[in-house]
């Protein structure tokens, strides 16, 4: 009964999902390409990459960067999902603000932040010269220093209100009373957030940050359209690493020891943060 | 108020009806004004700075090509100094009139609200002209 | 979850080995084109592709155009499911690379049969598709890079004429800078940086093109003076940095002495820069005549079911007529020494300055390099690029960066 | 909380808000402007703000072609989530051997990139013969997990009585998600539905393989269509990206109330 109510939905995961993966893992064991007959060559793409890589450290570094500065823009959006959250007047207004940049089509979001980013006409210089911060336009995108954070302050951007949605959810999950009682007993504000708010978030928190870790890959149009990985290789993420590895080398079996590597990357993660976030909040999604 | 909208006559004030709806109302007349005034005419005077008219100057039009604009149309003004282009179907380009003396008027840019709309050109002004 | 997928592997491989190849491109008479970003010039397309299926009746031509991004990525994909577009249009070593893999029919057997066809192309850019002795691509719109020189930029720095070598050029964008003012722009993609290195006596690669022979003092000391040059302004930054369009428009706007850019970027600026005209731009050829080319070629795919008639609808856009339509809509070369020459002939009394550009273009075509034929030229590119990148910005010193790329280039070599 | 002034929070909102709406104003202002776009130093206000840039962008592309197919590949995938997701969410809310590892499952399936599975993606349509098609374009689309998850909780939060009763009634299981669960669980259809139209609106690189021609494209590839003709030198470009943007928008604007009690409810009874 339940089989076939799951059925459909499993079919499609299985179809795009697992028989895809099932192929990477396949490959990535094999020396590929489009028109030649594969051959089994053990773990050498494995070898390669660990050993013989440099540009794949410097992916996974910067991959790893992205996610873990995800925790701020869940910092910022729980500050602000305190603030709407209460009987605020126009809350609903703000709310719809902040969440309005998260249905934008991420290869538009490139193509405005590469614009608000750029040298002569871009909003940020214009400010900052006209602020007399700097004298000289910063070249986000083009320095090494400044892409890779550039672009994540571009998917903060976007991402910044469905973690702000996903919390309030969290928090209007916390039954009132408990608040209650604890003024009752006197308990000052900041007491009552570490002991209440904070635990009973945790699975909100964890859902935000898995959230974070799919951003690592989903804001490939982000890269690809603002920086393509460069300069040198400084915004470079594994995600754009496979995609040029594969359709612009046409090496789609290294490509696929990378995915399965990436893959096995986000599962120990989310797995982490699963456990952080006190075990099943896994089966408490939102 | 839920997607599934309320009911009787209300329903036209639910906004997913009625977004549509004025949307609808007003795809449709812009259509209408559009069939109305594609005639792909674009005309105009070519003058001298004293604002006589000036027979029998050449005026040109320029087609937006993928980087530049490159002449079309040319056609002659008549003694009333009045030029008139048919079957333009365009919605942007230059004008530019050259008198029989061989001075040019400035390149006007034109652009249009939908291709092929029927246009009244503000007079063309040949500076040296006598 | 690792042992749930490998069963999955193991089925999958058994599943892509059953798939039957998609309906798509099996009628017998139909071919389909894939073009690289010609969408602007969809009306004429479709114009080229009628007079064709009028001179073939009953067979029908499929035309689709991509990105230059994402045609890779579709192409392939078409490739691995065995549904390959019939008549590509790719740039350079692009070709090259999947002539290697074996996706491109080798042409020189039809090219020997057709003598005529073979001597409408100008030889030079004909041979850049030659891989391991076999031609793999007709040119279909070619180019390569030149030096455009501001003569006001250069006026004002106390100078006449352009630099006749890489000291001349440096010394000539230093006068030129100052304020807003920089003396050297660059395009970067595609290896077209490359000339710079070869005036210096650099060669990338051993001539059979197993080894690198890029890693020299001479190296050092160029990507020295290009380090430096940018740190002091006389090389502007965006030469490493931009593409196409930012490299363009800052030169356009007139502040910069001078641009290495293939021969289109004129057009381009022309459109952007009021102030440009055959007194003020000069077009020269780089130091010693080298030019990097950037050229597309027609190739067809191996896989395709109706390679005769693929090559007929070959003819039919490289002959003269059509190269003729599309080098007057486009404003380009094309390979095709007919229409070139009367293009040529045109421009010297319509656009002088355009007259200068492409007038460079058929002048060294002996001199080209930066085009190696190598069927791994992307790989080689990735390898190499962001090294010498992070040693013009001033990120790594000339010889460690030269290191690091011998080292990441000699490993794709051996790899292949 | 009562005693404490608002206008604190206000201001911080505020400066949030005018943050968060300056990319909005900057494309916007582009998309207007007549002058040359890449003048310095910028203005705040459109010089000579004209509407023609939007005009240039209609003629570009075949827009009306391609804002129907994504509508139609949109209306596929909503349609397609809200019933797979729903028959899958509710089988989740019921004890079977293996329960565990199928979520595990499913929350590990979120953790496999696309990018890294064009090809075989491909292959499994065109084996499937729906390259080229709007289903082919939707199908990877028609379920997504984290709304299975946002159902399942609302389900979740409706009283077994209630399902008890239903089954005494002698209800068939579909009956019982039909006449009691999705009434109860408006919200989460709200969720589903305006989550999976952004996503399925906003997908670029699935469509970008699959269609062969022009007639299929959908807006997002007819915006790289575009950048590779005007490249980012004219306002036409910024015109292009308010066109495409704004659809999207609005039906979120139109549905937001529902959307984030959604989401809300979603959660309470998680």
């Amino acid at each position: 009964m339940a089989a076939c109510f799951l059925l459909p939905a499993l079919t499609i995961f299985f179809l795009y999902r697992i028989l895809p993966l099932g192929w990477n893992l396949w490959l990535s064991f094999h020396a590929w390409s489009p028109l030649k007959p594969a051959q089994f060559i053990g773990l050498e793409h494995y070898e390669e990459m660990l050993l013989d890589d440099e540009v794949f450290w410097q992916a996974l570094g910067n991959t790893l960067i992205f996610i873990g500065c995800s925790p701020l823009a869940i910092m910022a959006a729980l500050a602000i999902a305190l603030l709407v959250n209460s009987d605020l007047k126009g809350a609903a207004i703000y709310r719809t603000i902040v969440f309005l940049s998260y249905p934008l089509m991420t290869v538009a979001v490139g193509i405005i932040w590469r614009w608000l980013y750029d040298e002569r006409s871009g909003f940020i210089n214009w400010v900052l010269r006209s602020a007399g911060i700097i004298n000289e336009p910063l070249k986000f995108l083009q320095s090494f220093d400044m892409a890779l954070p550039s672009v994540i302050v571009a998917d903060f951007w976007q991402v910044l209100g469905f973690y702000m949605i996903i919390l309030l959810t969290g928090l209007q999950a916390i039954p009132q009373h408990l608040y209650e009682a604890a003024r009752v007993d006197g308990v000052p504000a900041r007491a009552r957030f570490l002991h209440i708010t904070l635990p009973l978030l945790r699975p909100s928190i964890f859902l935000c940050f898995v959230v974070g870790i799919l951003n690592s890959f989903t804001s490939f149009d982000l890269v690809y359209v603002m920086t393509n990985g460069g300069p040198g290789h400084a915004t470079e993420l594994l995600i754009t690493l496979i995609y040029k590895a594969g359709f612009g080398q046409t090496r789609f079996d290294y490509a696929a020891a990378l995915t399965v590597v990436q893959f096995l990357l986000l599962v120990v993660l989310t797995w982490v943060a699963n456990r952080a976030a006190g075990g099943n909040a896994g089966s408490r999604e939102t | 108020m839920s997607l599934s909208g309320s009911n009787g006559w209300l329903i036209l004030r639910h906004r997913f009806v009625a977004v549509p709806l004025a949307l609808a109302i007003v795809t449709g007349a812009w259509n209408a004004y559009v069939a109305i005034n594609d005639g792909g005419i674009i005309a105009g005077t070519v003058q001298d700075p004293a604002g006589r008219p000036i027979a029998g100057a050449d005026v040109l039009f320029f087609e937006r090509s993928m980087l530049n604009y490159v002449e079309e149309r040319r056609t002659r003004t008549d003694a009333a100094g009045a030029w008139r282009f048919d079957g333009m179907a365009v919605h942007v380009g230059q004008v530019e009139a050259i008198a029989p003396n061989g001075q040019k008027s400035e390149r006007r840019q034109l652009r249009l609200w939908f291709k092929a709309q029927n246009t009244e050109v503000t007079p063309l002004i040949v500076r040296e002209y006598r | 979850m690792r042992r749930r997928n490998l069963l999955q592997a193991t089925a999958v491989t058994a599943a892509l080995a059953a798939l039957p190849r998609p309906g798509i491109a099996q009628a017998p008479k139909k071919i389909t084109w894939l073009t690289w970003n010609l969408v602007h010039l969809e009306s004429h397309i479709k114009g080229w592709i009628a007079s064709f299926v009028a001179a073939n009746p009953g067979v029908e031509v499929e035309w689709i155009d991509k990105k230059g991004p994402e045609l890779p990525a579709f192409y392939q994909t078409q490739l691995v499911a065995g549904t390959p577009p019939d008549v590509i249009d790719i740039q350079g070593a692009l070709g090259l690379e999947y002539a290697g893999q074996g996706a491109l029919l080798d042409l020189s057997p039809i090219l020997a049969r057709e003598a005529a066809v073979k001597g409408s192309f100008n030889a030079d850019y004909l041979s850049n598709w030659v891989f391991e002795g076999k031609n793999y691509m007709v040119p279909y719109y070619i180019s390569k890079t030149l030096l455009f020189w501001n003569k006001t930029r250069f006026r004002d720095a106390g100078l006449d004429k352009p630099p006749t070598s890489f000291a001349e050029i440096m010394a000539a964008a230093t006068k030129i800078k100052g304020g807003e003012k920089t003396g050297l722009l660059t395009l970067n993609f595609d290896w077209l940086y490359w000339p710079f290195m070869q005036m210096s006596g650099v060669e990338l690669l051993s001539a059979d093109l197993k080894t690198p022979t890029f890693n020299t003092a001479k190296a050092a000391d160029a990507l020295g003076q290009l380090a430096e040059a940018t740190k002091s302004g006389a090389i502007n930054g965006i030469s490493w940095t931009g593409r196409w369009v930012e490299p363009n428009e800052a030169f356009a706007t007139g502040n910069v002495g001078m641009l290495h850019a293939h021969a289109p970027a004129y057009f381009w600026i022309k459109g952007k820069g009021p102030w440009i005209n055959a007194d003020t731009l000069g077009a020269a050829h780089a130091p010693g005549g080298w030019a990097t080319p950037n050229s597309h070629g027609l190739g067809i795919s191996k896989g395709s079911k109706n390679p005769e008639l693929a090559w007929a609808f070959v003819k039919h856009i490289t002959g003269d007529v059509v190269a003729d339509s599309l080098a007057r809509t486009a404003s380009v070369l094309t390979g095709n020494k007919v229409v070139d020459q009367a293009q040529l002939v045109r421009l010297e009394k319509d656009d002088p300055a355009a007259f200068q550009v492409l007038k460079t273009q058929f002048e060294h075509t002996d001199k080209m390099c930066g085009n190696w034929r190598l069927g791994n030229d992307s790989r080689v590119k990735d390898a190499f690029w962001p090294e010498f990148q992070s040693a013009v910005l001033g990120r790594k010193d000339p010889k460690t960066a030269l290191a690091d790329a011998e080292r990441r280039v000699a490993r794709e070599l051996r790899r292949a | 909380m009562r005693k404490t002034p608002t206008w604190p929070r206000h201001a911080i909102m505020l400066v949030v808000c005018v943050l968060m709406l300056i990319p909005f104003y900057w494309v916007l202002k582009t998309s207007l402007t007549g002058e040359n776009i890449y003048a310095y130093p910028p203005r705040i206000i459109p010089v000579d703000p004209h509407l023609f840039n939007y005009v240039d962008v209609w003629y570009m592309i075949p827009f009306p072609r391609y804002l129907l197919n994504s509508v139609i590949v949109t209306l596929m995938a909503v349609a397609g989530n809200l019933l797979f997701n729903t028959t899958a969410g509710y089988a989740l809310t019921k004890n079977f051997p293996g329960r565990r590892w199928v979520v595990l499952l499913l929350l590990s399936c979120m953790l496999i990139p696309f990018q890294a599975t064009i090809i075989p993606a491909y292959l499994i349509t065109s084996w499937l013969g729906v390259l080229n098609t709007h289903l082919g374009m939707a199908l990877p689309m028609l379920s997504t997990i984290i709304c299975i998850f946002i159902f399942k909780a609302s389900f979740e939060a409706v009283p077994r009585s209630l399902i008890d009763a239903a089954r005494i009634d002698g209800l068939s299981e579909w009956r019982i998600v039909l006449r009691i669960m999705l009434p109860l669980s408006k919200p989460a259809v709200a969720t589903n539905v305006i989550l999976n139209a952004i996503w399925s609106w906003n997908a670029f690189m699935w469509p970008l393989i699959t269609t062969r021609s022009a007639e299929m494209q959908t807006l997002p590839l007819g915006l790289a269509r575009f950048l590779s003709v005007m490249e980012n030198t004219t306002g036409a470009l910024y015109a292009f990206v308010v066109l495409v943007l704004v659809p999207g928008l609005a039906i979120f604007l139109m549905a937001q109330k529902e959307f984030i009690r959604g989401l809300t409810a979603g959660a309470t009874k998680g």
